[in-house]
């Protein structure tokens, strides 16, 4: 019998233990039911794989090294449509590897999840420091229009608890998700608790009863937009394709497939936005300016405002823990009540792009941004706190 | 407390890392420490300077990075001329005195223990790696919200495999130099 | 009496798409032949092909199928058999996307020895693309990207595979369909990482460009050329220097990956305890 | 191997007139017509299978000659 | 001795022929001296490797066909460095499997261009079909901060020029330039002039004089930010790596380094905007609604606003030849002065969004999209003029 | 006296990074002892390398030098070569850098028979990212990936490049310098593709982690365990299970790519006329 | 003359490209002229339905695309079902006439024109691919932009080696399909 | 091979005291020191370059004894 991982992780207790970031996507997705890894080491990513490398054989889950990271990506998706939740790590260089692959698994609807763990780009850049630069890519890589998840933890704790999130939505809307940490949360070591099974909500994907095998239609349109997802094996004998197909999986090169399909597939994720647009706020209504970041640059946000506020300053903070998705109403109502939005980046100014976008020159949007894979001290964001307020 | 900022700084290979991991993991066992440890190596993996910190805070702590260091340990003079003068007042800096002492002053406000770190590891315990020990010894001292055994089970727990006593001794060895100095 | 093919195929996406001639659909035939005399359980066998003609086969068998992207079949093979090795799984690729932009995933999925059936279907050419040359072109002969005749070297994929640790591996052809058969029939037995080369002819984008004539005359070439094994064998050094030698060219019994994946979990609970 | 069989077209609609059974065939009993392949001299028939096995379009089948 | 291709072309004439968008990649690339070819086929863009298998080697130029795109793309910038006018070309799937190689080749500065004949995505999608949803990949599909010039024809007379400025481009700013063709482009035929390589701007590198060798700094910045570079073979001994490095081009680690050179880097694009950013516009000044496109779609825009003109509506038309970097000021002083900004797309909505982000609420911006793999009629762009004007 | 190595040494680079007693540094010497005998331009020689420690090399040596993506050297020698086909290109790669990523590019570069040097430094692990298995980790190592125990098989990468079409495949290792300087010199002077394995210790990823001491015990095992191809032959089956084969392995003339690829273009000039 | 558009439509095989990149072609000859020639195969590059289309014009041409076509061809009666009413007024439709009759009727002010293309290619040329070349024979008819030398010149350029003859004997028959009609 | 020669320390400071020329000297000249490796009995030398051809980081280098 074909062993299942996950059944075990469930008896444990939570425990509470120092943890990098890396070992919390390790924590984490064996809390939500991961089940199999496949990956190939990169720094700042590897203590993902050998995390999964030691844990998983014990609850019956796999690990696999592969040849390179495109490998990795086929693998995981394979190992979804076999059943299993599936997840990758890796870094920039391997993440653009994975691209082409990404796009299939858009296609074919295969929940995995893939981890990014950013450091300097682009091409090698500097492998050991952290960066936000893959934020676009993320959004935009893979060729073709297609729908995209991806989360951004900024502590160890929300690391565990968006790679659940992760493996959740994942699984609710046969997606790949993308976790974008960066090296500095990916390898901060924070005291945190990880969570039982039990205590947390774990989504398993809808699968199709036994009896629906006649007539199945493996893509079919339904109301939430998500067609029920057998594993091989169980003798639905269907097909999946990257190729732009109609319900029953085939393509027909009707031009009309290909839309109804991308709307599909759009549909979602946009008929989803409040279940899956994860943030956090501190916001009181007068504020001023209002600093929006995401991943561990929120921790230099965070502490500068609070201390924007001790000195009198009207500011307030906004965390994306969801950035694709990225948050356009909400950015919109903000920028509509607020005089300036501060967006520090560990990046040229990749997400500011949408703040400006969503903002309509509402509010004024202003950037800090730095890409010598050091990362912004709170000073620098208390600054420029004051010099727009 | 608010927040206290811990920074060992030394070269690649002196254990300054783990030293650090083994002081946020000693604050596993009170749970109303919140701890967070992070480290920058050099962009090469090996060789290098290397440095670790590690923040306790009874309150949540978003900046991760130390600002300015309520402790600093420099194994190296190199680590010292760099951090040397990120020290918070009321802080401390300890250094190892096999360089530290002559062109070095510490800002106002802060205390500078010169220390035999190194020549204790080495010729006490016999083992210059376990520096890194002697260090955290002499570290506990200025870290009264983390109790002693917990630092001691934390090393135990951390140490390569048949090593927990020396380990165990190079840390009370440095405990001593500082109850004996200060 | 030849075994009933239908059962394993779509019905109604036949006819297939492949041109009048093309060698695709004897070799698929006669490959549903050998699971069919293989006796595997239709339902728990998973089919995944690549991009190319080749690629084209998972849909018209009637098993779990997926059409992934050009050249990686294999990744998503492995993936799926580590998950459930109680599956069969079956990798169709064609010399391009096998051995082209797919080369390394061949010969590390041969490295593990991890029970993947893999069906090269080799017509010497990108068949799809219209007739640029692939790493099986022969020397000489000439291609869309290779007008003035090409300068490369095809691979021996049987040696290939071999030499990198397929633990079955066996050279058939669109013109000797009994053997091709009888390889299957075996491969699908076999456990372990299985490379069947299938050769077969491209009418259209490579025996037009080559004026080899239609598919008869290219069944006549393959008559000639490719020869058994033994046979082969047998010839003086001159003699070999035109043929192929076609049966199960090698087979061994080096144990399976996930097989061995099984001590990993032993071993991983073993150390909890 | 088969026993004394005759040829059939099981699916003749899907012949695309390759020539390859007839090139495989060891005597004479198929033509290729106008869109598909012609039995022409069925009593010819060996049933050696070499035209069920050979076909790309799964045309042809050989059946027990009790069968009929 | 090494051959040199371009030398013959130089002395032809000028020729008038009926050629495909993807010839015509061929035919101006020799004009501009393109001496080495390295790719993989796919459709839509496997004439352009047909067309330079043919060509380059009476010209003595290279072609080679590689296992793959990352090889392709590997093998292009190795010729770039030996001393060719490099170019491979692709489409969405393999432009997503060259991202990573892309980002070394900006690292190292390797003049280049990268042909992309877009077909629709994502994974394999529509192979035959035209789309233009490789936009935003071209910005952003390899991962970490990076420079970008993406050209886009819309006739094939289009592609002849488009094809010698990006070589122009590449060679004069040091950096792989894309030229993002779609299927409609790539497989039209038009009559059109090949101009000969006399009446035409060429473009060569600046190559370092041989008495620089000592004490050679090939990643020096210069006044126009762009280093001269010898070829390989010339006595140089000069070290090029995808890491962050210094003027000399090795790494030193330093945090400065990558902000410097990221620094330079983007400033050999961000100061020569004027010259490198093209588009044609129609406006007579009273324009209510302009249609902004490029590609294939421009041609359905230039139609459309040709009829509501006769029709007496206030329209005027943009094409972009260059999509990145991007004519922000263009647009928002556009954007400015009239009401309605129509952007025609064969995609979701891509440069869409950075429409609206410079138009910044000064105009009203409303998008037509598709993503079926059929195009954009001109009647549908008319209906869109009257609706908003 | 052993050839001067430091005029093709960066000297202000030097020392290197490498860990106290990584071979990687006697086999780089003695590559270049070897390039020294050859006689070849030092200013019309490129070295490209990938990532990983071994990849490291192109920033010590002294020539036209590249360091690019991991894996992909060798598409990027493949472009320097043919635009070039004077110069003399070397690719410095690693066992994960070259076998596990750089797979296909190694086995289609053999296959053209493109003159490329190609150098990999295996120590079999990957070193740089701290010791995750490669597949030339030996069954049943222990690696960060792999704890408790690979269970991969290793290739034979000699045996594979031979069977791929490289023309010239050797092997040496770090303990047997004064033959790896023979296998350089021969190498270096062969046209055609020319692979030479160099087997090297990481005592810090690999050779602590599985107990094999230090650099010394390392090379100490490589001493007993790599022995001379000709000795090889002699010994029995078994007497070989543990041994690995050494020297220059395997020979041959085969014509060069770019040299017929000089035949394309004196076709394509002669078709025009 | 603004732009000229013509469509011609049939199955995959029938070489219906391959005439429209002839009559684009023809153009060159005539430097006032400017052509825009582009197809659609179906999804599969092989079998299925194709399409070319041909638009001349002494004007540049922006959209490159047929809207209605003012000579339509169609040699399947899928063709002529799917594009049969998609032809300007004053413009012709041609058709085979081994299907077109029946049950098509153009649209107002259309000219319709069922011809024997492929049985005259088939029994007087004897290759019954040649009918995309009797096509074009019949095109030529309304077609005055373009010389009817221009367009054999253009055949025999593109047409494979050594089928020029036939080719051409094909696009005079169809020639005279009309002229002895109309 | 070398000729009788004499091992000498060309880049003393990049010696990491690895022990590997140590390891393959057939006799006894070389012995570590705190941060380098010393020659310690120089006439025992037998200018095999074992240790040359051998060190990891260009240390070492035998010269021709009458070069000196
Ligand atoms: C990444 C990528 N590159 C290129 C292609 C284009 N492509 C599709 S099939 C094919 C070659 C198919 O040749 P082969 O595998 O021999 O199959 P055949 O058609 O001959 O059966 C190519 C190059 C693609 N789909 N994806
Ligand atoms: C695309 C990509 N994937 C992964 C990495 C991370 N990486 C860098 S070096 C390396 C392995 C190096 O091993 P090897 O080639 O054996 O060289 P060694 O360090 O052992 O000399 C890996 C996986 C990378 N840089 N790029
Ligand atoms: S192109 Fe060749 S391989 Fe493809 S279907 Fe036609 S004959 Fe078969
Ligand atoms: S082999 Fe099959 S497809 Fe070909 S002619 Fe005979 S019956 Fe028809
Ligand atoms: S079964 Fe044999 S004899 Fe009968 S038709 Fe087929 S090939 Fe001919
Ligand atoms: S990690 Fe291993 S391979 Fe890398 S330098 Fe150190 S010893 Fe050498
Ligand atoms: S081998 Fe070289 S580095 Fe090692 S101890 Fe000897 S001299 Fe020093
Ligand atoms: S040359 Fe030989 S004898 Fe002399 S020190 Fe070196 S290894 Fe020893
Ligand atoms: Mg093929
Ligand atoms: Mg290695």
């Amino acid at each position: 019998m074909k062993n299942k991982a996950g059944d075990k992780i469930k008896e444990n207790q939570a425990r509470i233990m120092l943890l990098q970031g890396d070992e919390a996507v390790v924590e984490g997705g064996l809390v939500a039911g991961a089940s199999f890894f496949a990956g190939y080491p990169i720094t700042p990513a590897s203590e993902i794989a050998e995390g999964f490398a030691e844990k998983l054989p014990a609850l019956g889950g796999k690990f696999i090294q592969m040849e390179d990271e495109i490998a990795s990506m086929g693998c995981v998706i394979g190992a979804s449509l076999a059943g299993e939740k599936a997840i990758t790590a890796t870094s920039g260089p391997g993440f653009s590897l994975k691209q082409e692959n990404l796009g299939l698994g858009i296609m074919v609807e295969a929940p995995c999840v893939v981890v990014n763990v950013q450091r300097v780009g682009p091409s090698t850049g500097l492998p050991t420091s952290p960066s936000q630069g893959d934020v676009m890519q993320a959004r935009w890589g893979t060729h073709g229009d297609h729908p995209i998840i991806a989360l951004s933890p900024s502590t160890v704790k929300e690391t565990i608890d968006l790679t659940i999130k992760s493996f959740n939505m994942a699984e609710k809307y046969r997606i790949p998700v993308i976790l974008l940490l960066d090296e500095i949360v990916g390898h901060m070591r924070e005291k945190v608790r990880i969570p039982s099974a039990a205590e947390v909500e774990i989504v398993e994907r809808k699968r199709p009863r036994p009896e629906d095998r006649e007539e199945f239609n493996p893509y079919q349109e339904t109301e939430d937009h998500i067609p029920p997802m057998p594993d091989y094996g169980q003798g639905f004998r269907y097909h999946s394709t990257g190729l732009f197909h109609d319900k029953t999986g085939f393509p027909r090169g009707k031009s009309e497939d290909a839309r109804l399909l991308m709307d599909r597939l759009m549909a979602k994720i946009d008929e989803n936005l409040d279940d899956i647009i994860l943030l956090e706020d501190d916001l009181k209504g007068d504020e001023e300016v209002v600093v929006l970041s995401y991943g561990s640059t929120a921790r230099s946000a965070i502490s500068a405002v609070t201390r924007a506020r001790q000195e009198g300053l009207k500011a307030g903070w906004v965390k994306l823990m969801t950035v694709w998705p990225f948050a356009e109403d909400y950015v919109a109502r903000l920028a509509d009540r607020v005089k300036e939005i501060v967006v520090p980046e560990l990046n040229r100014g990749q997400l500011i792009g949408e703040v400006e976008r969503a903002a309509c020159g509402q509010a004024g949007i202003s950037g800090i941004h730095r890409y010598d894979g050091t990362i912004i001290p709170p000073d620098e964001i208390l600054d420029k706190i004051k010099e727009v307020s | 407390m608010k927040r206290k900022e811990i920074r060992l700084s030394g070269a690649g290979g002196q254990g300054m890392i783990l030293a650090g991991i083994i002081l946020a993991e000693s604050s596993l066992f009170d749970p109303e420490l919140y701890v967070v440890q992070t480290q920058s190596y050099g962009p090469e993996s090996r060789g290098g300077a290397t440095r670790a910190e590690v923040i306790v805070s009874r309150e949540p702590i978003d900046y991760p990075k130390v600002v300015k260091a309520d402790i600093l340990v420099c194994l190296t003079a190199e680590s010292l001329n760099k951090y040397g003068q990120e020290v918070a007042a009321g802080g401390v800096v300890i250094a190892d005195d096999s360089f530290a002492g002559e062109d070095y002053s510490p800002p106002e406000g802060v205390e500078f223990y010169s220390l035999p770190i190194i020549a204790k590891a080495r010729d006490e315990i016999g083992l210059e790696v376990t520096a890194n020990m002697v260090a955290l010894g002499a570290v506990d001292h200025f870290l009264p919200e983390i109790d002693s055994d917990c630092l001691e089970q934390a090393i135990e727990k951390r140490v390569p495999e048949g090593t927990e006593e020396k380990n165990l001794a190079a840390f009370r060895t440095g405990q001593q130099l500082l109850s004996a100095r200060v | 009496m030849a075994e009933d093919i239908n059962r394993y195929l779509r019905q109604d996406k036949l006819p297939h798409i492949w041109c009048p001639g093309c060698g695709h659909g004897t070799i698929m035939a006669n490959m549903l032949r050998g699971f069919a005399r293989s006796r595997l359980d239709q339902d728990k066998t998973v089919v995944v092909s690549g991009i190319g003609c080749s690629g084209r086969a998972t849909g018209y068998l009637d098993f779990d199928t997926l059409h992934v992207t050009h050249g990686r079949a294999l990744t998503f093979a492995t993936g799926i058999k580590m998950a459930n090795p109680e599956l069969t799984v079956i990798v169709v690729t064609g010399d391009g996307d096998g051995a082209a932009i797919g080369g390394n995933h061949l010969i590390h999925a041969c490295r593990r020895n991890i029970d993947i059936k893999v069906v090269l279907f080799n017509n010497s050419i990108y068949g799809m693309t219209a007739g640029q040359f692939s790493p099986m072109t022969p020397t000489g002969a000439t291609a869309t990207t290779a007008p003035y005749g090409n300068i490369d070297q095809n691979f021996d994929l049987c040696e290939l595979t071999r030499s990198a640790g397929a633990t079955f591996v066996a050279r058939g052809a669109a013109q000797q369909p009994r053997q091709l058969i009888k390889i299957f029939e075996k491969g699908f037995a076999h456990r372990g990482l299985t490379f069947i080369e299938a050769i077969t002819q491209c009418p259209v984008n490579y025996g037009r460009r080559n004026k080899l004539g239609g598919a008869r005359d290219m069944l006549n070439w393959q008559k000639e050329h490719i020869i058994n094994q033994t046979k082969y064998e047998s010839l003086a050094a001159e003699e070999r220097q035109d043929k192929i030698p076609s049966g199960i060219l090698y087979q061994d019994k080096r144990e399976e990956y996930t097989e061995r994946y099984e001590k990993v979990i032993a071993s991983a609970r073993g150390s909890e305890n | 191997m088969a026993k004394k069989g005759r040829v059939k077209l099981v699916k003749p609609d899907w012949c695309k007139t390759c020539g390859i059974c007839i090139e495989v065939c060891p005597v004479e009993v198929l033509e290729l017509g106008q869109d598909r392949i012609k039995i022409v001299y069925p009593e010819n028939c060996v049933g050696c299978e070499n035209c069920e096995l050979s076909c790309p379009d799964f045309v042809l089948k050989v059946v027990d000659e009790n069968e009929e």
